[in-house]
């Protein structure tokens, strides 16, 4: 199996499904000959031409309102915001329209369209080319969220995410684009959307988690497990609307303890909806309190990003306060 | 070309050039000739704004009697709807906002099924989902109603471009208000569609009105057309209240995306004789006296005037058919209010294509309470 | 003490606090002539003239665009919003622009704007006009949002809404914008932001709620404590952003049982957030799941909004199945 | 007004209207007479540019070397920048994009500031909350940059809104590239300025690329300028590279704004010399010949040769102005690298006027894991 980072396995789904499916096409800022500001659709455009791969007029609400009219005359278009930062001209397009669009029309019209962007911190990208923005969305019947952490869940994820049929975010890890490299199967595949992924056992306490940092999570939890003997089960959510309810709760159940961590601003974060379907679920098998290790509740900042972030410092002291409460 | 003199405040719509090919008693247009289409097709011209018309006026009186909960009517705008829609091919895509029911009608959507959503029953097409006003038909090629104003706008241009893409030869006919120009959405859509060469056919209703606000609040532009110098394709005034030069000139429109000579924006100069909808009074905001004055230009009697001065029109006609539609209205208004509510379990269908895990757990537990 | 509705008490505001202060200034669609479509600005034109009151083109984006601006050249603008499922094209100004701006100038820009929009279901809406967005704007550091539920509530945090020097997002419960009548003050009087109320005590369950739906949890309260007997504490939070933890943990320490109501759907809504500290902060106490009553996770429909809403029995259902727990 | 010949692919970019006064060669454009400006404010312009080019040279160079995370430099853009920033009163706003620290030279940010800001260290206005270019400059009426394309336009808009309400007689000066035409934002923005005759002058810097993406796949328009007609104010098309020409245009812009007489779009034809920013790599997808055609055109040659030739300015006077700020910007840099880093409480400060509790306690939570 060829080894890949998620960029590149982000560029073979793409290339494998447009292979498979004449109606996919992509559309963005700078995706054609350029082939993206990260390269992630490079060579599409040499390959499948200026029809299926093309640059758009620089205007999200343009590129996601085009991209529901494309989907209404038979495409499935996956388009591309270049920063997640940078989603919001077209807020309305997806929560009203998109994420509406089957249910208004009494299942009449349908919106297979798959809007990959680059989310999350740590690459000194300051309030506007950091955010992680899933909980907004999330909040959003009709529409589905995923978010890979590695090349293998990226590639298997993507495929699943264009070939549903309703409209998916689907948020890409820009912090470990190239960092998170793995063996990637050179065949299609899909990982099936809605399932979470155990990237853990262990029994002292659940960490949920998901897209970039989960990397600092495993880390966390070697050196807990290495060093304060700790036996720590980490949930991968990989999909986040719908998301795995089951896993989850099968986790907690057995730990009692519950870490949830991301990098989103805490208030209103995705790890309120998690630790609230726990309180509500499993509140007798609960032996702590619920923490959130997250970023915090400002704007994200430039020079402090390491502080601001929920680095392996903060998640172990999220272990250490949990399993010791 | 004429010079428009129907205007309202705004000092440039009066000097404004315009198209027009009926004079207001249905008469010619000096220099105009009678346009070469065909005696049944005029005919349905008259018949559809009839037919809306007396829709719209029952539907109304039915909101006004409590048995429907709102109503949104075209009233003074049948013409730019029902001209515009008639010039499309039956293939195209109609891409509607909330006033075109005209369009609707004109693609064959029947009354029944009309009526069935104003009452949001179990038979509405959109399963009770949204407000009166707000159906689809997937199966006209007439898309997906939305409240937001403007939305549709891009939709339509990326319908066009996928029209392209798939080397299909259709075009797409998409229906805004003169309010929803200022929206950011006109702007997007219709760049793209320029830049994309979308066989779109962008039309204005300009009714003067966005509720209570009027056009010059809306721009500062010398008309609606002109926008689309910004966009580098062709704009143009007609008089929407004349059927035959709303039918001309989106059908030259309509041509001229077949051929892949990409979008055209027409600006149909028309007026809301209505209320905004059947929540508004606009007694609050604007003078009747200009409400009177556009009475007198109304596109109903100018296309029967029109159609009886070439003998193609009668007035034992007009009464027939208007007794027929009135009764075919009752009639579907009778059947679709006795149907009932759609099932419970309407509200957790068509949230996705398969019903996830939690929608399932909420049905059950609304089922629950409801037994 | 006049009588009024909450309509007259969002005028009355408007009016007191224009008098008082010069640069404030109202603006929106159809809030000039014909004093805004459900009425709540009428008579303000006429009264201050068409400088401060004015009806702008139709284009969201363009009124909070703009207020941002007229905040910056030293006014404070009072944005109306016609109907709060007509905000999101204005959500990148709202969350990326005024949210951001003092932090991001380091202090030296601030938004001092108030953007008032109606929002709720129960008025037969449909799909886009029964829409409850608090949870999306509630994930936005800088913003404050403020729901009140009555005219007193509406009144004197309307008038601190506008006092207040960052944005506020001031959503009326529109459902009941005639319905609920209240004696208020004539003269002019504040509500702090950020501090709950105790609508109703009691030991046995603690529901939090706010806007519309409060009046439904009184009712469901009132018929509980007669007809079953119980004892329930009803916390009505006013200010969703910043909120007011103290008195909320206060309470459900006192009862150790948690009903959470609101309109909006339940995934991400802002009861998983209160839901989320509670299992932080006070998991010690609990002595039931933490239910939330809400609204289905679906758009909003239109014939069967009655079942979709969290009405009188569901909540009473709520609180039985937590009690009895 | 003459015929622009320095287009791109755009066929109509060539044949064009353009407004010139220098010619390539510093040398008067038939038919244009010296404009009455006074010698000191033409040797300004050309300082500026040249202090303006030396920083961004400095700039790019302190990123390769890994010094500073990111810079975004305005090499060839300078006369459109400065021209304009010059051609405002000091107490007029100045409403940025990121590609402006010309601008902000003009209405004297320090040097020091600047290099703070990109160290995004404890001395920085703006507190290392933002990637370098990012600045704001309240006392200087200078706005505060935002990365999202478009945004500042509808807020210029809302100044000019705010001037007029308050009857104050400035204006507004918002800047933004040819790539932002396309927002929705810059509808709204420019459509609201319209209607409300705001004191704006656009100015558009249509340096011909967005990132990868060349401007006639940005609009199908004839020209960025013609787009005002949508809006109902003028539009002007001026060479970007002429530093005159631009300061002449926007003072007239500036003086039509104070009149009450409302905004202007002026269309700066110029062109990016260099990468986006220092994470781009513009060979992949632009040719190194066309970047050489416009090279020929620079906008600091061309005001160097017509300030010697009126023996305004010489080589010597160069050199000397080279050095001094060659070192100036050293002092600056070497300054600001040896300033720390803001303190960690700075991430909890300016979310709000006062810090709510929640902030509170992250901040003690962080505090502690500090400690
Ligand atoms: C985004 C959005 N903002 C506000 C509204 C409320 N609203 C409904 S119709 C309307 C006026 C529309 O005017 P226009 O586009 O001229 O169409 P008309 O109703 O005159 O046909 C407004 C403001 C809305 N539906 N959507
Ligand atoms: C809303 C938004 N979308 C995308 C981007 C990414 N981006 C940054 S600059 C840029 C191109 C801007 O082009 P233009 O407006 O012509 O300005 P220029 O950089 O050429 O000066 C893009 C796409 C962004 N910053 N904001
Ligand atoms: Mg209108
Ligand atoms: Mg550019």
């Amino acid at each position: 199996m060829p080894r890949m980072n998620i960029i590149q396995a982000v560029n073979d789904a793409l290339r494998i499904e447009m292979e498979r499916d004449e109606s996919i096409v992509v559309m963005g800022e700078d995706v054609g000959k350029f082939g993206g500001v990260f390269r992630a659709t490079q060579g599409l455009q040499e390959k499948f031409g200026e029809k299926r791969v093309f640059d758009t007029p620089l205007a999200e609400a343009g590129i996601i309102g085009a991209a529901i009219g494309m989907a209404q005359s038979g495409l499935r278009p996956v388009p591309e915001i270049q920063f997640a930062d940078f989603i919001f001209p077209a807020f309305d397009h997806i929560i009203n329209e998109a994420a509406k669009m089957r249910y208004r029309s009494g299942g009449q019209f349908a919106c297979p369209i798959t809007i990959r962007t680059p989310y999350g911190g740590g690459i000194r990208g300051g309030h506007y080319h950091s955010q992680s923005p899933e909980a907004y969305f999330c909040h959003t019947p009709g529409l589905k969220l995923v978010i890979p952490s590695d090349p293998y869940e990226a590639k298997g994820l993507l495929a699943s995410s264009i070939r549903d049929d309703d409209p998916v975010l689907f948020l890409e890890p820009k912090r470990v684009y190239r960092a998170a490299r793995a063996e990637v199967p050179e065949e299609e595949y899909t990982l099936e959307l809605g399932k979470a992924d155990v990237a853990n056992e262990g029994s002292d306490v659940t960490v949920i988690a998901y897209g970039a940092v989960l990397h600092d999570v495993l880390k966390a939890v070697e050196a807990a497990e290495d060093e304060d003997g700790m036996s720590c089960e980490v949930v991968n959510l990989r999909t986040l609307l719908p998301y795995d309810a089951e896993t989850v709760l099968e986790s907690v159940k057995k730990t009692g303890r519950v870490v949830i961590v991301h990098e989103a601003p805490r208030t209103c974060g995705y790890g309120a909806e998690l630790a609230a379907m726990i309180a509500e679920k499993a509140i007798l098998y609960l032996e702590a309190p619920i923490l959130r290790v997250t970023g915090f509740d400002t704007p994200f900042p430039y020079t402090l990003e390491e502080e601001y972030l929920p680095n392996e410092r903060r998640i172990r002291k999220g272990l250490r306060d949990t399993v010791s409460f | 070309m004429l010079r428009w003199r129907g205007g309202r405040y705004n000092p440039a719509f009066m000097s404004e050039e315009i198209y027009r090919i009926l004079k207001t008693n249905g008469r010619l247009e000096k220099g105009r000739k009678t346009p070469s289409i065909d005696d049944d097709r005029l005919r349905d011209m008259y018949r559809y704004m009839l037919i809306n018309r007396l829709v719209d006026e029952r539907m109304t009186k039915l909101q006004r009697q409590g048995r429907i909960g709102f109503y949104i009517g075209s009233v003074g705008e049948e013409a730019a709807v029902i001209g515009s829609a008639l010039a499309m091919r039956d293939d195209d895509w109609i891409v509607p906002c909330y006033r075109e029911l005209g369009a609707a009608l004109v693609r064959g959507f029947s009354l029944y099924k009309f009526c069935c959503q104003l009452f949001g029953n179990a038979e509405d097409p959109i399963k009770g989902r949204q407000m009166p006003n707000h159906y689809s038909a997937r199966d006209l090629k007439f898309t997906s109603i939305s409240s937001p104003v403007g939305t549709q706008i891009p939709h339509a241009a990326g319908l066009g471009m996928g029209l392209n893409i798939q080397d299909k030869k259709n075009a797409v006919l998409v229906f805004f208000g003169d309010g929803a120009t200022s929206q950011g959405d006109f702007h997007v859509g219709a760049n793209f569609a320029g830049v994309f060469k979308a066989p779109v056919v962008f039309l204005c209703r300009n009714n003067q009105w966005a509720i209570s606000v009027p056009g010059e609040r809306q721009t500062a532009s010398e008309s609606f057309a002109i926008k689309a110098e910004a966009y580098g394709f062709e704009g143009i005034r007609v008089d929407g209240n004349d059927v035959l030069a709303v039918y001309e000139t989106v059908r030259k429109a309509a041509e001229k995306a077949y051929a892949g000579d990409g979008p055209t924006l027409v600006e149909a100069v028309t007026y809301r004789q209505g209320a905004h909808s059947t929540s508004d009074d606009p007694r609050a905001y604007r003078d009747e006296e200009e409400v009177e004055r556009w009475k007198e230009r109304d596109p109903l009697n100018r296309m029967k005037s029109y159609l009886k001065h070439r003998d193609l029109w009668s007035d034992e006609e007009d009464d027939k058919l208007r007794d027929e539609t009135v009764k075919e209205i009752a009639q579907a208004v009778k059947k679709a209010e006795k149907v009932g509510p759609p099932d419970i379990e309407e509200i957790f269908n068509d949230v996705y294509a398969q019903r996830p895990w939690h929608l399932q757990e909420q049905y059950e537990q609304l089922r629950g309470l409801a037994e």
